[in-house]
């Protein structure tokens, strides 16, 4: 059904609108007013009559923020600071994919040191992020509680692991940038400060542990019951011949794209829905696609760190992984391993760079580039004036492009729990948003300046 | 209340009548007359008009005031020596509180006017009576400053 | 090298320095030294002599600092940077004791202190005088932070004179520099080809042994000599120290303090990069159930918000301008009072690492100007920071005192330890206010006397000072208003539960002084819980005193305190007792008025009484001025000061007043010691 | 009064209003402690972490984030009546955040310049901390929290004692790590001297000036500061954008921030903070230093 269906216009989609035209079959509701267990504040609302999906809508009603207003006429290192703080979850990728952007455009070439530093980084935040949603918010799902916390009673150890995980990753990042959230070290150019040799190698035990702790979610993860899922977006993420994809690399999708990172425009686009304070996003040709996890194991498996990519096969779900959204719990786990994997290695065979930060000189043009953020592509493009002063922005999350196939996949889902009670059924709808790991502070309050272009 | 004899002896009781001149204290003592109130005695309500300024030789009188809903609040208590009604020597001559005796009160009171005539006409009988009610009530303007700051309130908080 | 003829001299090749670098390394001490890390030269750990700041120098002045390359490659040719050794002497932050509750037990634990080893590499004259100003602070006062002692027991000095200076430096004025001439174990002074080197101590004897030197010759003695005395002499002498404290506590009401605030940011990084600045806080962490908690010492200083903050929320120095004149004021002047020299060694660091440049040396100028007339010494001038001033004469109260042994001096750890008590018994005086009576209480602690404090310490709440409001042969009373969380937790303890106790503290009221002579009490409030002992001790040796009378005033009838020994009182015809209270409802028939009333037309005479008055600090004033009004001279007048207590021994600096600490020079204090510093704003 | 605990376990919740939720997040950072607190508490709001839900009575509430919408300060009066503590949580809920920015421009020109289809956004002009609507009773600044911090908070509420965080500046931290001060060593423009403590002096230690994200110490002699960086030869534009950062609505800073796109000298002032923050349960000295008493800068 996609392509031709408006992702998120369940009200703009064929023959349904308000739902009011012709067939007699009792309508049914499924309301949630406040998601809870995902990031930021959204609602979920599906109609339906019989087995015709009416309505199927993720609205996003967190308070906008007006970012892109809020880093014009400021330089690219307050940028760095700024970005930052549109998500508490992810704010190293914020900070990453400006970053990248900027050097980009100004041609610095930073420390290869820095580069790995920068790896390790990401390594952390993907701990970090990763491990919040597995345990924390996800797990509960599978293992039949309504939070970690009432989960914590009977499976304190299981809980204790996530917490230890997030540990680890919220340790790395602490000690490249001070502190785990909105760290202040990342430079245009490279780091203010690079840490000393002695404070990584301090960060080896935790890694170990998390290393083992990441290996045993796999484990767990692909033994949790599924509901059975046909994909209908196509994936998408970043790929790079060497490494599994952070920083550099290309986009390339499930159905052949294959493009620089600075050119996501010429392959996507952003629109605004009534009722949602986010920006939705499409391909060019107005289908719905899929970020993240899954799309990257999908996309890029053959780059997984050795270790990774045993647990991955030993789980024999790769191909489920790219088809039923259910499992991007798995793939986080896949992931967690990679990065506590990576992290070790990085840490093992540091040394301080000789420049921490290199110097470099604004100048005025367009600086585009996308990082994988935890939960998928995180897109920024900035036009900056002959002063080296941003004049416009466009920021564009992962959560934000996931959400037309959330919606889509929403539409194929819903007629499997009719058959279950409401509340079991409402249950299930908000388990499959959850599995996006949607973060809806990072998705709202975007703007597309090129809306009026377009 | 019950009306002693008048005493010329009577002003000498208190500072007040201390170290005049003979003639002047002649003057003060045809004024006096010494009162005893028993407890409890309302010597005279706030608002009141004044007609006789006392010296307390024994006893305790309370200066009230009525606060709505509290009743009286006793903000002072004049004790043996100290003067009272010293509004009768100050336009309008009226109580600015309610007096009463706590206890047994022996009291020596002037004629608030004739001492204020005997002042008008006496300068050096004025040179020495005014002083003295400046002196009292200047004493109690000072203790009624330290009080408005209600020092014991806040204390003995701590920091930590 | 001056003043050092009898010594021998040695020389160390500047190739061989690695070998005095690893001497010192032997046996596993830990050499701290200057490197150059983050954009200056900062105190480290150092493994050899190739860490050494080699050919590099800096560039100091008001909020200005900057390395830079020198043309030569001299390994001391810098000053002094941002850390100073207190850094390693005095950490920023030190364990002082664990606290546990188990059931009703408490008990307490006191860290122990085991520091490693330390050598100091690279010592100025400055630095040096500044480890012996804190050794007169922390470690040679009648309480001695153990902490400090140990790590100076176990430091080793190598000292260096210095031959280069920067435009901030003013050892000269404060007699600390540049030359070197004691406290040290190794001295160096620096040559082009390499160093001249003495030992002053057996360990400084032990490691010079080892070296490869020779003896150095009278030229190069000649030549190091020269290279120091340039230093002065470029130096000069900028502050003029002769009468600098008069000078400046006659100018307490200058406007120039007011000027000064303007500037400064109160950020306190001027007392942080002191080296001799020694204020702390304690700060408790504890577990979520609170039955073990640890408290520690770290870092504070005279410019923080809280740091003077009292009773409900008071603030003594709450002024910008109250906090720099109480700084300034004690490095140059209540510091002679309270120890014999300036809290100031002229190292500058105050200068240059003020974030907006604040010039001590001008603002001493600007607000304590020298009088015209004051000649400018020139030349060498004797090291000034060994005793010099001493504190001024003031009646020694303890010492007035026939018995009980004069505190502070007490038996070794007094008031340092917590000890457990046990709450025997609770007695509502007032709405808030309780009377905890403590029992199983330590000796020490019981031979306490009148007017003296102890804290008191639950385990996870901070220790608050209480005045001891009876004592007895078994029991210590403590009267208690409950204000905050920690008072709050005092007034809810039941029979039977534990509290730890730090103390006897303070000077208490010196009783001797009155005997044979009439006694007049003056209480306020709750400031009647200190005086019930005294009281309590008059009455029990009447004999020894003239007529006593006690007055007493409260806020209202029911805000009065200790009913029981107030009818008692009230009743003997041997005192003469009074009572008031500021206001009362009809019900009441007793006197109503402020406290003064009760004797300010009284008919004694007070020209032989002594007075003792405790109460609120302006209840106190005008109790004071009665009194004086009444003939009693200030000598003769004694009266306790409120101020924030930490450590109640003189460590922490919370409670200065003046050139005191109320908490171990008082506190009680006669007026006549007191001076202005009673009723003063911002003191 | 002193134990503000009942017999009873106390209901925590946990409210977010605008903010990216990373004071919040700061909970799951307590990690293993977080644990050992869910074992002495019920925390019965918390959107993001538990399902359950509660619209109250609250022992204790945190809140996290600005009041930005018409319905945001709708809620937040109700959910003061429902706690009996309100803590406010980052500079967002205790100065507006990075998002009052918008408070020097005219927002709906904001709000158009941002959706192409602005009539859909319902926003306030303004973003304001919570003190501006309702009655606080300890905060914890910083952008984010310091979990440190919160630990200490939460432990002295279930203890019965008075939190310790520090009321100073950032420079005290700064001096006890031990870091090079980057005003005399660099000219940087570093704000520590006027910003609060309780960081840990993180950026100094990481080789940059510190942004302010606690929001001014109190007192702040911002005065003073600005005259250093003129002389150092900053511009006003420049020194008034280092204030115009996290904490830029803070009453110290408010008059010295100066965003780029600033149209207002100074954003509208609320209703004066002074009465709006307690400092403790009602009756009960204060949870936090009173230096925390942002009103009295």
């Amino acid at each position: 059904m996609h392509g031709s269906d408006l992702p998120g216009g369940g009200a703009a989609g064929p023959g349904s609108g308000d739902g009011r035209s012709g067939s007699a079959a009792p309508e049914l509701r499924f309301e949630v007013e406040e998601l809870t267990r995902v990031e930021g504040e959204g609602s979920l609302r599906l109609r339906m009559r019989g087995d015709e999906v009416v309505e199927a809508r993720l609205n996003i009603f967190e308070a906008p923020r007006y970012f892109e207003q809020l880093v014009r006429g400021r330089t690219p290192d307050e940028v760095i600071d700024i970005v930052a703080r549109i998500c508490g979850i992810c704010p190293v990728a914020y900070q990453m994919s400006a970053v990248h952007a900027f050097e980009d455009l100004f041609g610095v070439q930073v420390d290869p040191e820095v580069r790995r530093l920068r790896r390790l980084f990401y390594c952390g935040e993907w701990l970090e992020s990763h491990a919040l949603h597995v345990y924390l918010l996800h797990a509960p799902d599978f293992l039949g509680y309504d939070s970690a916390v009432a989960m914590a009673r009977d499976l304190r150890p299981l809980v204790e692991r996530g917490l230890r995980l997030r540990r680890a990753g919220d340790a790395i990042i602490a000690a490249i940038g001070g502190r785990p959230i909105h760290p202040v070290s990342v430079r245009v150019g490279g780091f203010s400060r690079a840490p000393r040799r002695t404070e990584l190698a301090a960060l080896r035990p935790l890694l170990e542990q998390a290393l083992d702790d990441a290996v045993a979610t796999v484990r767990l993860a692909a033994t949790f019951e599924t509901p059975a899922m046909e994909r209908v977006a196509r994936l998408v993420s970043m790929r790079h011949p060497d490494e599994y994809p952070y920083n550099e690399g290309h986009i390339v999708s499930s159905d052949g794209l294959d493009i620089e990172l600075p050119a996501w425009r010429d392959a996507f686009s952003e629109y605004q829905v009534e009722g949602s304070n986010a920006l939705y996003a499409r391909a060019s040709d107005g289908s719905a696609y899929l970020l993240g996890p899954s799309a990257r194991i999908a996309l890029a498996a053959t780059q997984l760190h050795p270790l990774a990519r045993r647990e991955l096969e030993a789980t024999g779900l790769a191909d489920e992984i790219a088809a039923n959204i259910f499992r991007s719990v798995v793939a986080r786990g896949v992931e967690l391993v990679h990065a506590a994997a990576e992290a070790l290695e990085l840490v093992e065979a540091y040394r301080p760079p000789d420049a921490a930060l290199v110097p470099w000189t604004a100048r005025p043009g367009t600086a585009a580039w996308a990082t994988e953020a935890p939960r998928g592509l995180l897109f920024h493009r900035y036009e900056l004036d002959e002063r080296g002063r941003i004049a416009e922005a466009q920021i564009v999350p992962p959560t934000s492009q996931n959400q037309a196939a959330i919606e889509a996949d929403l539409r194929v889902f819903a007629p499997s729990v009719l058959r279950l009670s409401h509340v079991e059924a409402q249950r299930r709808l908000e388990q499959l948003v959850r599995s996006y790991d949607p973060c809806i502070s990072c998705a709202t309050h975007f703007l597309d300046l090129t809306v009026e272009e377009a | 209340m019950s009306e002693g004899p008048r005493k010329p002896a009577a002003a000498d009781v208190s500072w007040f009548g201390a170290d005049l001149p003979s003639a002047q204290r002649e003057r003060l003592a045809a004024l006096a007359r010494e009162v005893e109130f028993p407890a409890g005695t309302v010597i005279s309500n706030e608002g009141d008009a004044v007609a006789e300024l006392g010296v307390v030789r024994h006893g305790r009188v309370a200066l009230r005031l009525h606060v709505p809903g509290k009743g009286m609040l006793t903000v002072l208590t004049v004790e043996p020596g100290d003067i009272f009604n010293w509004s009768g020597m100050v336009a309008p001559y009226r109580s600015t509180s309610t007096l009463v005796t706590v206890e047994p009160v022996t009291a020596v009171l002037f004629d608030a006017m004739a001492l204020r005539e005997a002042v008008a006409e006496d300068a050096v009988l004025g040179s020495f009576v005014y002083p003295r009610l400046l002196r009292a009530v200047a004493r109690r303007l000072g203790a009624t400053r330290l009080q408005l700051l209600d020092v014991f309130a806040s204390q003995a908080g701590e920091p930590w | 090298m001056p003043g050092t003829a009898e010594a021998t001299v040695s020389f160390l090749a500047r190739a061989d320095l690695d070998e005095l670098i690893q001497a010192l390394r032997a046996g596993g001490r830990r050499l701290i030294g200057p490197t150059v890390s983050d954009g200056a030269i900062v105190y480290d750990e150092i493994q050899q002599a190739a860490e050494l700041p080699h050919g590099w120098g800096d560039e100091q002045g008001p909020g200005h600092y900057r390395l830079t390359r020198r043309d030569d490659e001299r390994t001391f040719g810098f000053v002094v940077g941002p850390t100073s050794w207190k850094r390693f002497t005095f950490p920023p932050t030190v364990p002082l004791w664990r606290a546990r509750r188990d059931g009703t037990e408490v008990s307490f634990e006191s860290a122990e202190p085991e520091p490693a080893p330390l050598a100091f590499l690279g010592v100025r004259g400055c630095e040096l005088a500044a480890l012996g100003v804190q050794d007169r602070v922390l470690r040679d006062g009648p309480f001695a932070d153990a902490d400090f002692r140990a790590r100076r027991a176990n430091a080793l000095i190598v000292a260096v004179e210095c031959t280069t200076s920067a435009s901030t430096c003013f050892c000269t004025s404060m007699g600390t520099g540049p030359e070197v001439r004691a406290g040290y174990d190794l001295r160096l002074t620096e040559l082009d080809e390499g160093f001249l080197l003495d030992a002053a101590s057996d360990a400084g004897t032990a490691i010079l042994q080892r070296l490869p030197v020779r003896a150095a010759t009278d030229a190069e003695q000649a030549r190091a000599s020269t290279a120091v005395a340039a230093v002065r002499e470029e130096l000069g002498d900028p502050v003029m120290t002769d009468g600098l404290r008069d000078r400046l506590l006659a100018n307490l009401d200058s406007p120039g303090w007011a000027s000064v605030a303007e500037r400064c940011l109160t950020c306190a990084n001027c007392t942080l990069v002191c080296p001799t600045c020694f204020c702390t806080s304690v700060g408790q962490a504890s577990d979520l159930d609170g039955l073990d908690s640890t408290a520690e010492r770290h870092w504070d200083s005279c410019f923080t918000p809280g740091f003077a903050r009292v009773a409900g929320g008071g603030d003594f120095r709450a002024r910008p301008q109250d906090r720099y004149r109480q700084w300034l004021t004690h490095k140059f002047a209540t510091w002679v009072d309270q120890f014999g020299t300036f809290g100031c060694v002229g190292c500058g660091r105050c200068i240059a690492w003020c974030p907006v440049g604040i010039d001590v040396r001008q603002e001493l100028a600007a607000i304590a100007p020298p009088p015209e007339s004051a000649a400018r010494s020139t030349g060498v001038r004797e090291a000034r920071f060994v005793v010099r001033a001493t504190a001024p004469a003031r009646e020694p109260l303890v010492q007035a005192q026939a018995s009980p042994a004069p505190a502070p001096v007490a038996p070794a750890g007094t008031g340092l330890d917590f000890l457990p008590a046990v709450v025997r018994s609770c007695f509502p005086e007032t709405a808030d206010t309780l009377t905890l009576v403590l029992g199983d209480v330590d000796p020490v602690i019981l031979a306490a006397r009148p007017g003296q404090f102890v804290m008191v310490e639950r385990p996870a709440f901070p220790a608050v000072p209480i005045s001891i409001s009876r004592l007895s042969e078994v029991h210590l009373d403590l009267t208690i208003r409950a204000a905050g969380f920690a008072t709050a937790e005092l007034t809810g303890l039941g029979p039977g539960e534990g509290v730890g106790l730090r103390g006897p503290l303070g000077r208490g009221w010196p009783i001797e002084a009155a005997v044979g002579r009439d006694v007049v009490i003056v209480a306020g409030g709750i400031g009647l819980a200190p005086l019930r002992p005294l009281v309590d001790r008059v009455l029990s040796e009447r004999e020894r005193f003239g007529a006593v009378r006690l007055y007493v005033g409260a806020r209202t009838p029911r805000d009065r305190l200790f009913g029981l020994d107030i009818s008692e009182w009230g009743t003997r015809d041997d005192v003469e007792f009074a009572e008031t209270v500021d206001r009362a409802g009809a019900e009441w028939l007793g006197r109503v008025g402020v406290v003064t009333h009760l004797f300010d037309t009284a008919e004694w005479d007070g020209s032989q009484a002594v007075a003792f008055v405790c109460g609120p600090e302006r209840m106190m004033q005008a109790a004071a001025a009665t009194l004086l009004a009444r003939g009693l001279a200030p000598e003769r007048v004694y009266v306790t000061m409120e101020r924030h207590m930490e450590c109640g021994v003189g460590l922490c600096g919370h409670c200065q007043l003046g050139g005191f600490f109320v908490c171990k020079d008082g506190p009680v204090f006669s007026l006549a010691e007191l001076g202005d510093a009673f009723g003063r704003e911002g003191l | 009064m002193g134990r503000p605990t009942t017999a009873a376990r106390l209901r925590v919740g946990v409210a977010r209003f605008t903010s990216c939720g990373g004071c919040q997040l700061t909970l799951a950072g307590l990690h293993e402690a977080l644990l050992a607190v869910a074992d002495r508490v019920d925390i019965v709001e918390f959107a993001e972490v538990l399902s359950p839900r509660s619209s109250g009575p609250y022992d204790l509430l945190l809140v996290e984030g600005s009041v930005s919408t018409p319905d945001q300060a709708r809620r937040i009066s109700e959910l003061r009546r429902q706690a009996r503590l309100l803590v406010t949580i980052g500079a967002c809920a205790t100065t507006g955040g990075i998002q009052a920015l918008r408070n020097w421009s005219d927002g709906d020109a904001w709000r158009a310049a941002v959706y192409p289809q602005p009539q859909f956004i319902h926003a306030l002009r303004t973003s304001t901390p919570i003190s501006e609507h309702v009655t606080v009773d300890a905060l914890l600044r910083g952008c984010p929290i310091d979990p440190g911090q919160l630990a200490e908070l939460v432990t002295a509420l279930l203890v019965g004692r008075r939190a310790q965080l520090l009321d100073a500046t950032v420079c005290m931290e700064c001096k006890a790590r031990g870091t090079v001060c980057l005003i005399s060593s660099q000219g940087a423009p570093c704000l520590g001297p006027v910003t609060k403590s309780g960081c840990g002096a993180i950026c100094p230690a990481f080789g940059r000036a510190c942004y302010g994200c606690f929001g001014p110490a109190h007192p702040a002699n911002v005065e003073a500061l600005k005259a250093q960086f003129a002389d150092q030869g900053r511009s006003d534009e420049e020194i008034g954008r280092l204030f115009a950062g996290f904490t830029a609505n803070a009453p110290a800073f408010r008059a010295n921030a100066r965003p780029p796109l600033a149209v207002l000298d100074q954003p509208p002032v609320g209703p004066e903070p002074a009465a709006r923050i307690s400092h403790g349960f009602p009756g009960v000295p204060p949870l936090t230093a009173s230096g925390d008493d942002d009103a009295r800068q």
